[in-house]
């Protein structure tokens, strides 16, 4: 019991947690356990179905792509208060990258099935939940655009 | 630091912007006191199929051998620089590339089936990658010099791109267009020559090739609005960059033109084909 | 045809000559020679049975080109040609225009063309003597190189070279492909003080040529007992031969400069591409420098006249086309001493150029490029515009004559070790300073591409 | 004496006594060679009016019989002819294609050379060679162009020494309009068609002759040697009648609303007027050109093939042209519309705020030289109507001056490889002031063009520069070997102000290089800590291997600042951040009231910044940038790099985005 009120506390504070209804963290904390994942963890795999949607309570997960040639290529890394596994929710339900966790990592797991029928069932859930997932996949994207400027590349035209 | 080979090539052309190399006659010793001219068929017998560290390319691609040769010529090419307008812009002979070029193959040659030769006259760049443009029909002694300089110091080379106008006023030029109505194409070409067509009380006509955002409707219809009819104004188009990009829409216009008032008459019409030599 | 190996030579090439064997002796490239061309001397027991100076520059159908155009823009067109002499095209268009429309130009403005003219002879040959021909005769591979071993000397042509260029610039803008030259005159007369700055740039362009006419004299010459080709040229009554005079030969042609194409013809041949002019009789004949002396040497400028006779080569000049070399020295000095009489009494015409109206007509004439006579004829329609044209370069007017010359001068050199038989042919061919870039406006390369041995 | 001060004494309009003091005196028509006499004492050249090309230009006159006489012109927006004007006339005509300008702000000066020998290289600046010139028929609107270029070129906080050395030594004589061209609207810019000051000798016009007053003490004393009697009631009225004729004229043209312009042509930065005239425009800078106020030029090197002797000279650019526009950042005019709305705010809003006075003085030669006139008195009309208060100009902090315009030469003491492609030199720094955090220098090369470096740490005898191989002067200057001497000049511009950082939390974000000039600030407050509050540092960059001054993250840390950073991109072997430098903010708590933004990296990543910091409830006022890739030159004068009303070398490269406004991120500014 009062692990479960430290939880909703620390999902509390969160940015993620703590824009969620009263309701919605209840009914996210009913699917929900905590995890401690040891380092190295993989947690999804890019395009095999996710299993598992997640949320970053401590530590730090890196999220890779494979390239030909230049081998996993570390694109992002989520941390606390930060989703991982967002594909659990969205169709086709496969993960777009490979999440592996870097040293310890704590965090609130969702099994994907289970969270996707409450979403269903639940629409004051899925009211509260929805806004936040869409407002981390906006900041991703937002974030990708300025990393595909590549703003930092040395060779500037008309540079001195 | 080791001399860099030099390497100055022709295809379709006159010529004259390899000919501006050896009309530095200040600097030509001197630049070939710092550069080893190891292919330069014009100046010397000595020859060399490469590799060049620089390699000057006058003349457009017109033939289907020179088209396979440019290839060879790049491989074979640290630095590939196109020099004048031809090889720049394809020069005058690219008017045949909106013309009937069969016909004119067969106005020309009495025995159009000996005749080998492309229905366009290209820019290199059309072919393969090019290091550097010098503009110009004739290109600029000065930024041959400024060109050839830059390349040795290994500083980026000073080759505005800025309208003519520019250099016509720093020269304290009166206007053509405004004093004398005379058509320029100033305003819309890129400076190099030293503004000198305004020098001798004429418009410009366009030896550099467009500028950097040439308004060339702009310019059509100002000149238009003083006096001259569409088709003089497209004419003007049609000349050494005819079918620069920014040029060609106009320019092929007058091509079209002289098509149709063209006289059918070829000009081999008194040559005939000689058998005392078959 | 870039980057042949080692000096210019290319497919066949001479091993010893065995008898009744048929064989092609090839200059691939030819080089110190504007523009491109091979030459391929056919061998039949050891004897020249034909020589082909083939020509591989596109073809640009400057003939086309200039068809529909008004003829002010024709000067522009026709310049560009030739980036060696484009006043030569200039001049012969600019006139044959004026013949056309029967436009009188001011004598000031005729005196001003001279002047150009005198521009483009003084780089022209100041260009060939030093950079492109006077290696042959000191045995190195190109002006560069000879100036490791005469700096002095290249210099000297260096500086003429550039009194020419800068003459013309005054005139016309640039050295090439000048700007003013405009059917009834000029865009724009120059002002005194403006061509005043050459008077001491062409008193030491005298001293220079006179200099370089000792130099070139002196020159080792091999000896060439062939029949002495028929000479053509421009001929005036009081001026060296530019842009007026009728049109003289050796053995008696004497017409109007209008009228080239009543007595002359060109023709097409397989094999060798070029256009070729004979007479209508469909011998050859040679333009150029040698012909103007011999059959123009009275108007020489005296100090031109003084130098000749100092070098006593004049019967040389016109049998040993090795001796080109000192006719163009000859001129040289005649350029450079008649700019200087020009720009010393020159005052600024009433008008840069005489009002003009276009009419129907077809107009031709011939004028003097550095290279010899060069002959231009246009057909304007009613609208003012270019229906038909004809441009005679020099270059393919001689070709018949080098050709014959080669045939009767090969023999002699052809059992020498081939580098230098090389030499000796290749110096033949640039005494007559063929400007390939000229003659080239309508030929092409197939000879590149025909098998070797005998084709017919 | 400095320049500005003997300027007072000579052109300027202090010493000037008003003309109406003076007694007007007469000039009989013949005698203007007298005139022309007196001025050419002296081997001083006189610049007249005279006709060529179909123009009357000016040039070199040493007689009255050059001068235009019995000549007038007609002028209209893209047309000019001459024709016949009232007989026995010699100024009939209103203003040519030329302007003094051409003389007094040449369109090429050498500025110095630099030598590069086994010695040592040095830098040597130009001296002005400036002969002494009398300037004769100066028009009023003339006149008060050349008061313009004085308020720019010598009275800003910089003073060009070459303009400064050909102003002293000219004389001036004007004469007043009795005509006037269609295109004339000096009356409503307030410059003429009367002469007020600024000249030496004011001659008006009558049928015998000349009305002549004095305008300067060297005006009397040229008065002195000439056949002159005093002009009789008569002449003076003539004379009088003749420019209040052209006054009417010019009243009768279409002429600018001036009041309040400078705020409403601000307001109409996104007026769609700009798109039509760039359909127009040909961009061609002929207005530009012919303008007798445009000052804007670019820098040009003359080298030789050894790259051994150098000179660099000036020569006039054009806000026209695409490659006026581009800094080190890259371009940031690349469509013709910004360009003329760069072209018309400046000389009528921007100018204003920077110089206290329009860059127009209704001369209306842009107007007549447009080859497709372009008029702007039409297109402002339509882009600016009617007036609005006048918006305060504002006040700009005063620059460190520069240390003249010619680089010191200066010897690397050390060179260290930061990154791949980024060095850091050390470098001899004595007897100049220390840099201030934020400040830059330019660094020259013999042959190179200079560049502006931002000081990336300050010592005693000696500061840092961290450069990154972007361009060939660039990599040239990261290949050198210790010892080695390159050009410097500086400090330069405006830093960040520290003194409002004192007793503030303060939030620092770099992007790549961006760091470098933020390292003195980190400096400055890791020495002086406890005057400062919570201090976060943010730092991005590309890849790990890209990450500056690694070894010194730890004693920020140690100081007790909060390091955060991240990369946009890793291997599988870096446990790091990644994701962009915004992304940091996520997971750092909220940012307290009153805290200092400090910012520094390419533009998008710093508008990108500023909006979260915005969010974070940041004030404009409190976002600090440096626009340190947005300059050219360093002179504070080519124009290249402004940004509104600010010229980002001399103003900056400091701003508040409370400063910037709607000009920072805006396309085309």
């Amino acid at each position: 019991m009062t692990e479960r009120r430290d939880l909703a506390a620390s999902l509390a504070t969160t940015w993620f947690g703590a824009e969620l209804s009263p309701h919605a963290r209840a009914a996210f904390l009913d699917l929900a356990r905590v995890a401690d994942l040891p380092p190295e963890t993989e947690m999804t795999r890019e395009g095999e179905l996710t299993t598992e949607f997640g949320l970053v309570l401590s530590g730090r997960i890196a999220l890779r792509l494979v390239v030909p040639g230049r081998g996993r290529t570390t694109i992002l890394t989520v941390e606390p208060g930060d989703v991982v596994g967002w594909s659990a929710v969205v169709q086709p339900y496969r993960a777009t990258s490979t999440a592996v966790t870097v040293g310890a990592v704590r965090a609130l797991l969702v099994e994907a099935v289970a969270l996707r029928a409450a979403l269903r069932a639940d629409d004051a859930l899925a009211a509260s939940l929805y806004p936040r997932l869409l407002e981390t996949l906006a900041r991703r994207l937002q974030g990708t655009r300025l990393q595909l400027l590549d703003l930092f590349s040395g060779q500037i035209e008309g540079a001195w | 630091m080791s001399r860099p080979r030099l390497g100055v090539v022709k295809f379709a052309s006159c010529d004259g912007c390899q000919l501006t190399l050896l009309d530095l006659e200040d600097e030509l010793l001197a630049i070939t006191d710092r550069v080893d001219v190891v292919e330069f068929p014009e100046a010397t017998s000595a020859r060399s199929k490469g590799p060049y560290d620089l390699l000057l390319v006058e003349g457009s691609v017109s033939t289907p051998e020179q088209a396979e040769e440019i290839v060879e010529l790049r491989r074979r090419s640290a630095k590939l620089v196109t020099i004048g307008a031809c090889a720049t812009a394809g020069g005058i002979q690219a008017l045949r590339n909106v013309a009937h070029h069969d016909s004119w193959r067969a106005a020309v040659y009495p025995e159009p089936a000996w005749i080998e030769s492309l229905s366009t006259a290209t820019p290199i760049a059309e072919h393969v990658t090019v290091d550097a443009e010098l503009r110009g029909c004739p290109i600029a002694p000065g930024q041959l010099v400024e060109f050839l300089t830059a390349t040795l110091v290994g500083r980026r080379p000073q080759l505005p791109d800025e309208a003519v106008c520019l250099e016509c006023k720093r020269a304290g030029r009166v206007c053509v267009v405004v004093a004398s109505g005379e058509p320029c194409l100033g305003p819309v070409t890129r400076t190099g020559c030293g503004a000198l067509c305004p020098a001798f009380a004429r418009g410009c006509y366009a030896c550099f090739g467009p500028r950097e955002s040439a308004n060339v409707a702009g310019l059509r219809r100002g000149l238009v609005a003083d006096g001259m009819t569409a088709a003089e104004v497209d004419e003007r188009f049609a000349g050494f960059t005819a079918m620069a990009p920014a040029f060609a829409a106009t320019a092929s216009k007058a091509a079209a033109a002289y098509r149709e008032g063209t006289v059918a008459e070829p000009t081999t019409d008194r040559v005939e084909v000689d058998d005392a030599r078959r | 045809m870039h980057g042949g190996e080692g000096r210019g030579t290319g497919s066949g090439g001479g091993t010893a000559p065995a008898p009744t064997v048929e064989r092609d002796f090839d200059i691939g490239q030819l080089t110190r020679v504007e523009g491109e061309g091979s030459l391929r001397l056919r061998l039949r027991d050891g004897k020249v049975v034909d020589a082909r100076l083939a020509i591989f520059e596109a073809p640009r159908y400057f003939e086309q080109l200039v068809v529909g155009r008004q003829p002010d823009d024709v000067l522009d067109i026709v310049a560009r040609i030739c980036g060696i002499c484009p006043v030569a095209y200039q001049m012969s268009a600019v006139h044959a225009f004026e013949a056309a429309f029967g436009v009188t130009i001011d004598p000031v403005v005729r005196s001003l063309r001279r002047l150009l003219y005198c521009g483009e002879w003084i780089e022209s040959h100041a260009l060939h003597v030093t950079l492109l021909h006077a290696p042959d005769f000191l045995g190195v591979e190109s002006g560069i190189a000879l100036a490791a071993i005469d700096r002095g000397a290249v210099e000297r042509g260096l500086a003429l070279k550039k009194t020419g260029n800068h003459i013309v610039a005054l005139l016309g803008g640039r050295p090439i492909h000048p700007v003013s030259v405009r059917v009834g005159g000029f865009s724009r007369a120059p002002r005194v003080s403006e061509l005043a700055v050459l008077k001491p740039a062409l008193d030491l362009a005298v001293e220079q040529s006179l200099a370089m006419v000792d130099w070139v004299a002196a020159f080792p010459t091999p000896a060439y007992d062939v029949e002495p080709a028929r000479l053509v040229a421009l001929k005036h009554a009081t001026d060296y031969p530019m842009n007026e005079g009728r049109i003289v030969s050796s053995d008696g042609i004497d017409i109007a400069n209008t009228d080239w194409s009543t007595t002359f013809r060109e023709s097409q041949v397989e094999g060798s591409n070029a256009l070729q002019s004979h007479t209508l009789d469909g011998r050859p004949y040679l333009v150029g420098p040698a012909s103007r002396i011999t059959l123009a040497g009275e108007q020489l400028h005296p100090l031109a006249a003084e130098a000749l006779q100092r070098t006593g080569l004049a019967g040389e000049i016109r049998t040993n086309p090795f001796r080109s070399i000192v006719a163009r020295a000859i001129e040289l000095v005649h350029a450079a001493a008649e700019a200087r009489d020009i720009v010393g009494d020159y005052r600024p015409p009433a008008e840069a150029h005489v009002a003009w109206q276009a009419r129907p007509g077809t107009g031709g004439w011939a004028t003097e490029a550095p290279r010899g006579l060069i002959f231009h004829e246009y057909r304007v329609d009613e609208r003012g515009r270019v229906a038909w044209a004809r441009i005679v370069p020099p270059t393919s007017q001689n070709q018949a004559a080098i050709e014959a010359a080669l045939i009767g001068f090969a023999p002699g050199v052809l059992e020498l070790p081939e580098p230098e038989a090389h030499v000796r042919i290749e110096q033949l061919v640039r005494s007559y300073d063929p400007c390939i870039s000229c003659a080239t406006h309508f030929l092409d390369v197939t000879v590149e591409h025909e098998p070797p041995g005998p084709t017919r | 004496m400095t320049p500005s001060a003997s300027m007072t004494s000579t052109a300027g309009s202090a010493a000037i006594t008003t003309p109406s003091a003076a007694e007007p005196a007469f000039l009989e028509r013949h005698d203007l060679d007298a005139l022309i006499g007196a001025l050419q004492a002296g081997d001083r050249r006189v610049i007249g009016p005279t006709v060529r090309d179909g123009a009357v230009i000016l040039d070199e006159i040493t007689t009255a019989a050059e001068l235009p006489a019995g000549v007038r012109e007609t002028q209209a927006p893209g047309r000019y002819r001459l024709e016949e004007g009232r007989k026995g006339r010699t100024f009939d005509f209103t203003v040519g294609p030329m302007s003094p300008k051409r003389w007094t702000f040449p369109a090429r000066v050498p500025i110095g050379t630099a030598r590069r020998e086994a010695a040592g290289t040095t830098f040597t600046a130009a001296t002005p060679d400036a002969p002494p010139l009398a300037f004769l028929g100066v028009r009023a609107c003339e006149l008060a162009a050349l008061d313009v270029q004085d308020r720019v070129l010598l009275r800003g906080p910089v003073a060009d020494q070459d303009y400064a050395a050909r102003r002293r030594s000219a004389i001036v004589v004007a004469i007043e309009c009795t005509t006037a061209a269609s295109t004339c609207f000096c009356a409503s810019m307030g410059t003429g068609p009367e002469v007020r000051d600024g000249a030496d000798l004011v001659l008006t016009e009558t049928q015998a002759g000349f009305v002549v007053r004095v305008g300067s003490d060297r005006g009397t004393r040229l008065l002195e040697g000439l056949p002159v009697r005093p002009a009789t009631e008569a002449e003076r009225d003539e004379a009088s009648v003749g420019v209040a004729e052209a006054r009417s004229a010019v009243r009768a043209n279409v002429g600018v609303a001036t009041t309040g312009l400078p705020v409403r042509l601000e307001a109409a930065l996104d007026h769609s007027r700009w798109a039509e005239v760039a359909e127009r425009c040909l961009t061609c800078g002929n207005c530009t050109l012919v303008c007798p106020t445009c000052f804007c030029t670019s820098v040009e090197q003359v080298s030789d093939l050894d790259g051994v002797e150098s000179t660099t000279q000036r020569a006039w650019d054009s806000c026209f042209s695409a490659g006026f526009a581009a800094v080190a950042g890259g371009t940031f005019r690349s469509r013709p519309q910004d360009r003329y709305r760069q072209w018309l705010t400046h000389k009528f809003s921007t100018w204003v705020e920077q110089f206290g006075t329009f860059g127009c003085v209704g001369c209306g030669r842009c107007v007549t030289w447009c080859p497709v006139g372009i008029d702007v008195r039409e297109e402002l009309a339509v882009i600016a109507p009617p007036p609005r208060p006048s918006l305060p100009i504002l006040s700009i902090p005063a620059p460190v001056p520069a240390d003249g315009a010619w680089l010191r030469s200066a010897r690397i003491l050390g060179s260290h490889r930061e990154t791949s492609d980024t060095v850091t030199l050390t470098m001899a720094w004595i007897d100049a002031p220390h840099p201030r955090p934020g400040q830059f220098v330019m660094v020259g090369l013999p042959s190179f063009p200079a560049a502006p470096i931002s000081v990336s740490r300050v010592h005693d005898t000696s500061i840092e520069l961290t450069i990154r191989a972007a361009g060939p002067a660039t990599a040239a200057l990261t290949a050198l070997p210790t010892g080695s001497e390159i050009g410097l000049r500086g400090p330069l511009g405006r830093g960040w102000p520290v003194d409002r950082m004192y007793g503030r939390d303060v939030v620092i974000v770099a992007g790549g290089i961006g760091l470098a000039p933020l390292r003195p600030l980190i400096d400055t407050i890791v020495d002086d800590r406890l005057q400062f509050g919570a201090v976060r540092i943010f730092l991005g960059a590309r890849t790990p291997r890209d990450r500056l001054f690694t070894s010194e993250l730890s004693a920020w840390t140690e100081a007790g600042l909060l390091v955060d950073e991240t990369v946009d991109r890793a291997g599988a072997d870096w446990l790091g951040r990644v994701g962009v430098v915004t992304h940091l903010f996520d997971h750092s708590e909220r940012i307290p009231e009153g805290t200092i933004a400090a910012v520094c990296g390419p533009e998008r990543m710093m508008e990108a910044t500023a909006d979260v910091l915005r969010s974070r409830g940041l004030t404009d006022d409190r976002i600090l940038i440096t626009l340190e890739r947005h300059m050219d030159c360093g002179v504070g004068l080519c124009g290249h790099c402004q940004l509104g009303r600010f010229f980002v070398c001399r103003d900056g490269p400091v701003f508040s985005l409370a400063e910037l406004g709607d000009t920072f991120g805006r396309e085309g500014r």
